[in-house]
């Protein structure tokens, strides 16, 4: 039983399939990564997943159980989190309060009791803003925690959107170039929370341009061009491929070490 | 049958006109600017108010005409560089706020000027009404109807063809990229709202002579441009047009053939619904959010 | 901005808003809350303008008894709310002995609890008969009551041998009054009212309505209430559509911009209004000719605008207030009693017969049934 | 953390304090008046500024509310004898259902869209108000039977005034409470990312809707208050200017300021009182002054002056 599992995933928008026949699993614990040039469809891909886009055709499961267009708020019910390409973080809120909403799902829906401010809704505050303090911590965002998130730096926002997603104590975790626009020290620090997030037995789904970050941590990596597989496999696999390297050079990018800002 | 159904058209139609005029004139600042002026119907006040007084006061109807829509041009300037401008990177919620401000300010400024009576004007081709299949038609509800078809052909051609036109396009596309591109951006914004403001007086003096006009008149002419507009899809002038003339149809219809009582309410239920099934509007496109 | 901060400011456009209460404490201070501006302020205007003309003419011949007449007024914007606010605000700030106003019956009825808490004699220049019925000890009005207007014209249309009618009625505060109380007179004339149609008040088109009225077969007339440019509409529309049967206005559109706005569509339309509009064409025997001629000259010369009935209210209200207080002195109580003794007072819409019973003291004598004839008010009688 | 616990009873005790302190150097019955009409449309305004300044949400019909909770205070106790407080709760009541039933499926439209199908929403209320003459009085209105609480009439402006002042500070508090939980960091999510609240498992629609129901319920009572506060009420209540009023007073005192709505109430109540000495010129100057205030205080007055204390402190 895998963890997450596509098959046959596709969409298309305006008769391009930018999606097209997907199919691949992914286990508890280990990076599964997904590359391909600009355009090659990874982010669509990601929101097919997630739910932000409804699936044409195929289907998703995790634990066997079939997700296929159920809502964001339904997947992340199941235990799926993610971050964004294009940093979707609350601006206006804390960075604490923004971890603290990505414990929504394990937070009570319980409207009246809020309103009211019933010792329940003190004592779950409490929870959660413990737990969110500890993520903070953990990715080193502890002193700017009650900071407007408006007011962090590039670097800090996009650890922020990981710790916010792990507050959901995910089991499968998508990540969206994490470490794109990040200095090498920063993506050091990104690649070494991914390998630890992994290692405490999330399932890690990871789109990223940074090849050395991509070939160092994954455990099997997936090429997409024009919205179709063209491999998958091991790290080593995939770098030797030689449709790999051509489908690279075709799209004109000068050679698979090529970082994108 | 029909010559009462051709009744009701006509009269859906002719106060639709104004609706579309009004909510093309929201678009014209809209897409130049990102703001929704509440100050629309203003002009639509100022040029008939205008004309009203310039033609009391033995100015010639043309030229009264052309006085009108000068004033209100001059006035949607002046509400640019003294109201928006300044306020330039305010959120849109608050640079609508300034818009009714201004509104407000323009009503002040009319009744001080003008007066809080009641004023028409005579129908250009005089008030004999024109059977038509046996519906009776006003001269000047051909005038409304027609003068609205040619002043979205003026506007489609003035963007599509001008290079102003175009430089105000490009300004609503991308603001710095037209700048870096040698648009003054600051005069072009001036434009677009000199522009509305005339489309808004020249729709006040078509109906001044079916409808009247009065300082306050401006007030349910913005709402019900702004339905217009938003029924249309946001941004798009003929979804503006077309908004309009449906939401005026709507009233109508609903005064003849339902309730007159309701027939407000029967407009705003088919627009919610329209809404929820299109929830960009008729002609609007989907948009979809970039993550 | 510090709470201390914050409260200065509050307190000080509080205290902006009172220097104008600082006045000689001779002066007989009057309040007036009037719809000036919103969609009742073609009544308003000409209300506050006449008020304010005559005071300043009272003043000039020296006062009441010596004393001079303090003018207060307050625009409501045709809002209940804000009428009370500023009612209270005349109660317990300007301290007036006395109030004329309220334009629009909502706005009187939200301030007639106040001066009747504050014991403060309240002349309203508001139409329906809600005002003086129940009756209230300290609340007065001049304009005659909707159901005479629709008394009146059901008479008329008696006369004529015109009983199946259809009725379009607007939906603001006047036409609405005037609607509900004319559907409960009509039987006692033996009227019919075969349809009823409605328009909003900044509506610009009624001929579906009228449409649909023009298809019931046998309607005889058709009567409008309603005020502003309702009417005005109605009437053109009217015409546009080739509708024959005679058309009945109400009082509401008892000023010479009706037939401005409507033009020829005006000829031939018949409304109930006081004799105030065909002041020049009473014989002069008429005991009101005078005093009718002299408003009117004198609104029409300060103004340059038209004389209406609605600015003649505002005239009866003050100049049957100055009365009590010229009988009686400046004391509150002492004017509620006068003005309720008030006899045979020829005011623009007639003779005022105030008694304890009777707070407005017209009866339908007042009322003159005219018709527009070349573009000018004519008596139908 | 003990920043917010800290802002939090900041801002509830200097409400207090201002209530108190204006209540206490009020001179008459009139000044009262003016003060619990500031401080009825703060409730309103209040419940606005959870939907428009947190969650982002636009209602261009909120007046429509106000008017439903006026009416059920007039209508209830006049024709079917309910005792004025339960009608209070029943207008506030009714005011959420009918948010929470048709807020799902209006919410789903954004911005400018929302806007219009809530305007339509409140002029359908007015417009019901308007036409129902027969038990609603049409527009001319009604009477409203006066509260009385432990066998006495409440009537004078001064008890208003207290009565409003500690509705004001409980309805504070309640928002407060709202913004501090779970239900209030999901719904400030949504107004800046949509996708990244869905994401973190929040059901969108149904915060959305829970936020519109609590902000119908504040205008509703606010509502009631004023009916009962006047004792007579009109249509006009519920008015579409009425509506964009609410809107004003919440962009004007600072959008996400709970404080700021009292300060943005109080400005357009009391404004309009200090213009008329410049009669016929009122309505230039309250508009010349919106435009100010907005240009020179963009984010609204409370937060534009705090960000500038804060800045200076510092």
């Amino acid at each position: 039983m895998s963890l997450l599992a596509v098959k046959g995933l596709g969409i298309g928008f305006g008769g391009i399939r930018a999606v097209d026949n997907v199919t691949f699993s992914t286990e508890p614990g280990k990076i599964f990564s997904i590359i391909g040039p600009n355009g090659a469809g990874k982010t669509t891909l990601f929101n097919l997943i997630s739910g932000v886009y409804r699936t044409e055709s195929g289907s998703v499961t995790i634990l066997d159980e079939e997700v296929t267009r159920l809502s964001p708020e339904a997947l992340a019910a199941r235990g799926m989190a993610r971050t964004f390409q294009n940093l979707q973080v609350f601006f206006r809120m804390s960075a604490l309060d923004n971890v603290m909403v990505g414990a929504h799902v394990h937070e009570a829906p319980r409207g009246l009791s809020h309103l009211l401010g019933l010792p329940s809704t003190a004592r779950e505050n409490r929870q959660t803003r413990d737990e969110a303090m500890a993520l903070l911590t953990r990715l080193r965002l502890a002193d700017v925690a009650e900071r407007t998130a408006g007011n962090l730096s590039y670097g800090q926002l996009k650890r922020l959107e990981i710790a916010r997603a792990l507050a959901s104590r995910p089991k499968i975790l998508l990540l969206d170039e994490p470490a794109a626009g990040c200095n090498p020290t920063e993506t050091a620090e990104i690649d070494e929370i991914i390998v630890e997030v992994a290692r405490s037995g999330v399932g890690i789904l990871l789109v990223e341009h940074d090849m050395k970050l991509v070939m160092g941590v994954s455990d099997r990596v997936l090429v997409l061009t024009q919205g179709r597989v063209l491999i998958e496999g091991t790290p080593a696999e995939v770098a030797n491929s030689p449709a790999v390297i051509e489908a690279y050079l075709g799209t004109g990018l000068p050679s698979l070490e090529a970082t994108h800002a | 049958m029909l010559a009462q159904f051709l009744q009701f058209t006509m009269s859906g139609l002719t106060v639709g006109a104004v609706y579309a005029v009004v909510g093309l004139g929201f678009t014209i600042i809209y897409n130049a600017s990102g703001v929704l002026n509440f100050a629309q119907g203003e002009f639509v006040m100022i040029g008939g108010m205008v004309t009203v007084f310039a033609v009391a006061a033995g100015v010639p109807l043309p030229l009264a005409i052309l006085l009108a829509i000068a004033v209100a041009a001059i006035v949607g300037i002046g509400l640019h560089r003294l109201a928006i401008e300044p306020a330039r990177d305010a959120s849109p919620v608050v640079l609508i706020i300034i818009t009714i401000g201004g509104a407000l300010v323009l009503r002040g400024i009319a009744q001080l000027v003008f007066d809080k009576q009641l004023h028409k004007l005579p129908g250009f081709s005089g008030d004999t009404p024109v059977n038509f299949l046996g519906a009776s038609i006003l001269p000047q509800a051909l005038w409304v109807l027609g003068g609205t078809a040619i002043m979205v052909a003026l506007v489609s051609l003035f963007f599509a063809k001008t290079m102003i036109g175009k430089a105000v396009l490009a300004t609503a596309a991308n603001r710095l990229a037209a700048q870096l591109v040698g648009v003054n951006t600051s005069v072009i914004l001036a434009i677009s709202f000199a522009l509305s403001a005339a489309i808004g007086a020249i729709a006040g003096i078509l109906v001044t002579p079916i409808t009247f006009t009065h300082y306050e008149v401006g007030t349910m002419l913005a709402l019900k441009g702004f339905a217009a507009l938003v029924l249309g899809g946001l941004g798009n002038p003929m979804g503006a047009i077309l908004g309009g003339l449906l939401l005026g149809l709507c009233e109508q219809l609903s005064a003849g053939y339902i309730s007159s009582t309701y027939k407000d309410a029967f407009a705003f239920i088919v627009m919610i619904g329209v809404l929820l099934v299109r929830p960009s509007g008729l002609l609007g496109s989907k948009l979809a959010e970039r993550v | 901005m510090t709470p201390r901060s914050i409260l200065k400011l509050a307190a000080l456009a509080l205290m902006a808003g009172t220097t104008l209460g600082a006045a000689k404490a001779q002066d007989i201070k009057i309040g007036a809350v009037l719809s000036v501006t919103g969609p009742a302020s073609f009544l308003g205007d000409p209300e506050e303008k006449t008020l304010k003309m005559y005071v300043e003419e009272i003043n000039a011949k020296g006062g009441i008894k010596g004393r001079k007449i303090q003018l207060i007024t307050y625009d409501d914007g045709g809002d209940a709310n804000k009428a009370r606010t500023f009612a209270t605000r005349l109660v317990e700030e300007d301290k007036v002995v006395a109030m004329v106003g309220g334009t629009t019956t909502g706005t009187t009825m939200s301030m007639g609890p106040v001066f009747e808490d504050a014991q403060l004699p309240f002349i309203s220049l508001a139409g329906a008969v809600v005002i003086v019925e129940p009756q209230k000890k300290w609340v007065f009005k001049t304009p005659h009551t909707d159901r005479m207007a629709c008394e009146k014209i059901f008479e008329d249309m008696k006369k004529r041998n015109l009983t199946k009618i259809g009725m379009i009625s607007g939906t603001d505060g006047f036409g609405k009054s005037m609607r509900d109380e004319c559907v409960k007179v009509n039987a006692r004339f033996g009227i019919e009212i075969l349809a009823e149609e409605t328009y909003g008040p900044r509506d610009t088109d009624m001929t579906p309505q009228l449409t649909n009225l023009k298809g019931k077969s046998g309607m005889q007339a058709v009567i409008n209430p309603g005020f502003g440019q309702g009417p005005a509409i109605v009437t053109r529309n009217f015409r546009q559509l080739g509708l024959t049967v005679p058309l009945y206005q109400s009082h509401g559109v008892a000023s010479k911009q009706f037939i401005d706005l409507a033009g020829d569509a005006a000829n031939g339309v018949r409304l109930p209004a006081a004799a105030l509009l065909v002041a020049d064409k009473l014989p002069a025997s008429d005991p009101q000719k005078p005093v009718a001629q002299a408003y009117a000259k004198k609104f029409q010369d300060a103004t340059k605008q038209p004389v209406s009935t609605f600015g003649g209210h505002a005239y009866d209200g003050l100049m049957i207030l100055v009365g009590a207080i010229e009988r009686g002195g400046a004391d509150p109580k002492v004017i509620r009693d006068e003005i309720e003794k008030t006899k045979g007072f020829m005011g623009t819409a007639g003779i005022f017969n105030m008694t304890a019973t009777d707070h407005m003291g017209l009866d339908l004598s007042a009322f003159k049934m005219l018709e527009i004839k070349n573009g000018d008010w004519a008596l139908a009688e | 953390m003990r920043g917010l616990i800290g802002n939090r009873w900041a801002e509830l005790g200097a409400m207090a304090l201002l209530i108190g302190l204006v209540g206490l150097i009020l001179p008459s019955g009139y000044y009262f008046r003016v003060g619990a009409l500031v401080l009825v449309s703060a409730i309103a305004a209040l419940g606005l500024n959870l939907l428009l300044g947190y969650a982002g949400q636009v209602s261009l019909g909120h007046a429509g509310f106000v008017g439903i909770g006026a009416y059920a205070v007039a209508l209830l106790p006049t024709y079917w004898g309910v005792p004025t407080l339960l009608a209070l709760a029943g207008g506030a009541v009714f005011s959420g259902l009918l948010a929470l039933a048709l807020g799902r499926p209006i919410l789903r439209l954004k911005g400018h869209f929302l806007a219009v199908a809530t305007l339509g929403l409140g002029i359908l209320v007015a417009m019901v108000l308007t036409n129902e003459a027969r038990i609603t009085g049409g527009p001319d209105g009604m009477p409203v039977p006066r509260l009385e609480l432990f066998g006495t009439r409440i009537r004078a402006p001064e008890t208003w005034y207290w009565i409003t002042g500690g509705v004001l500070l409980v309805a504070t508090f309640f928002a407060q409470n709202l913004l501090n939980s779970s239900t209030g960091r999901a719904l400030r999510a949504l107004h800046d990312s949509e996708v990244a609240a869905r994401a973190a498992g929040i059901d969108v629609a149904r915060i959305k809707g829970i936020v519109f129901a609590v902000s119908a319920i504040y205008a509703s009572v606010s509502g009631s208050l004023l009916a009962l506060l006047n004792g007579h009420i009109t249509p006009d209540v519920a008015s579409f200017l009425n509506s964009i009023e609410l809107v004003t007073m919440v962009v004007l005192g600072g959008m996400g300021s709970l404080l700021g709505s009292l300060i943005g109430a109080a400005v357009l109540v009391i404004l309009p009182q200090a213009l008329t000495i410049f009669h016929e010129y009122e309505h230039l100057l309250l508009g010349s002054f919106i435009i100010l205030i907005m240009i020179f205080l963009r984010d609204g007055i409370v937060p534009t002056l705090r960000k500038r204390f804060t800045e200076r402190g510092s």
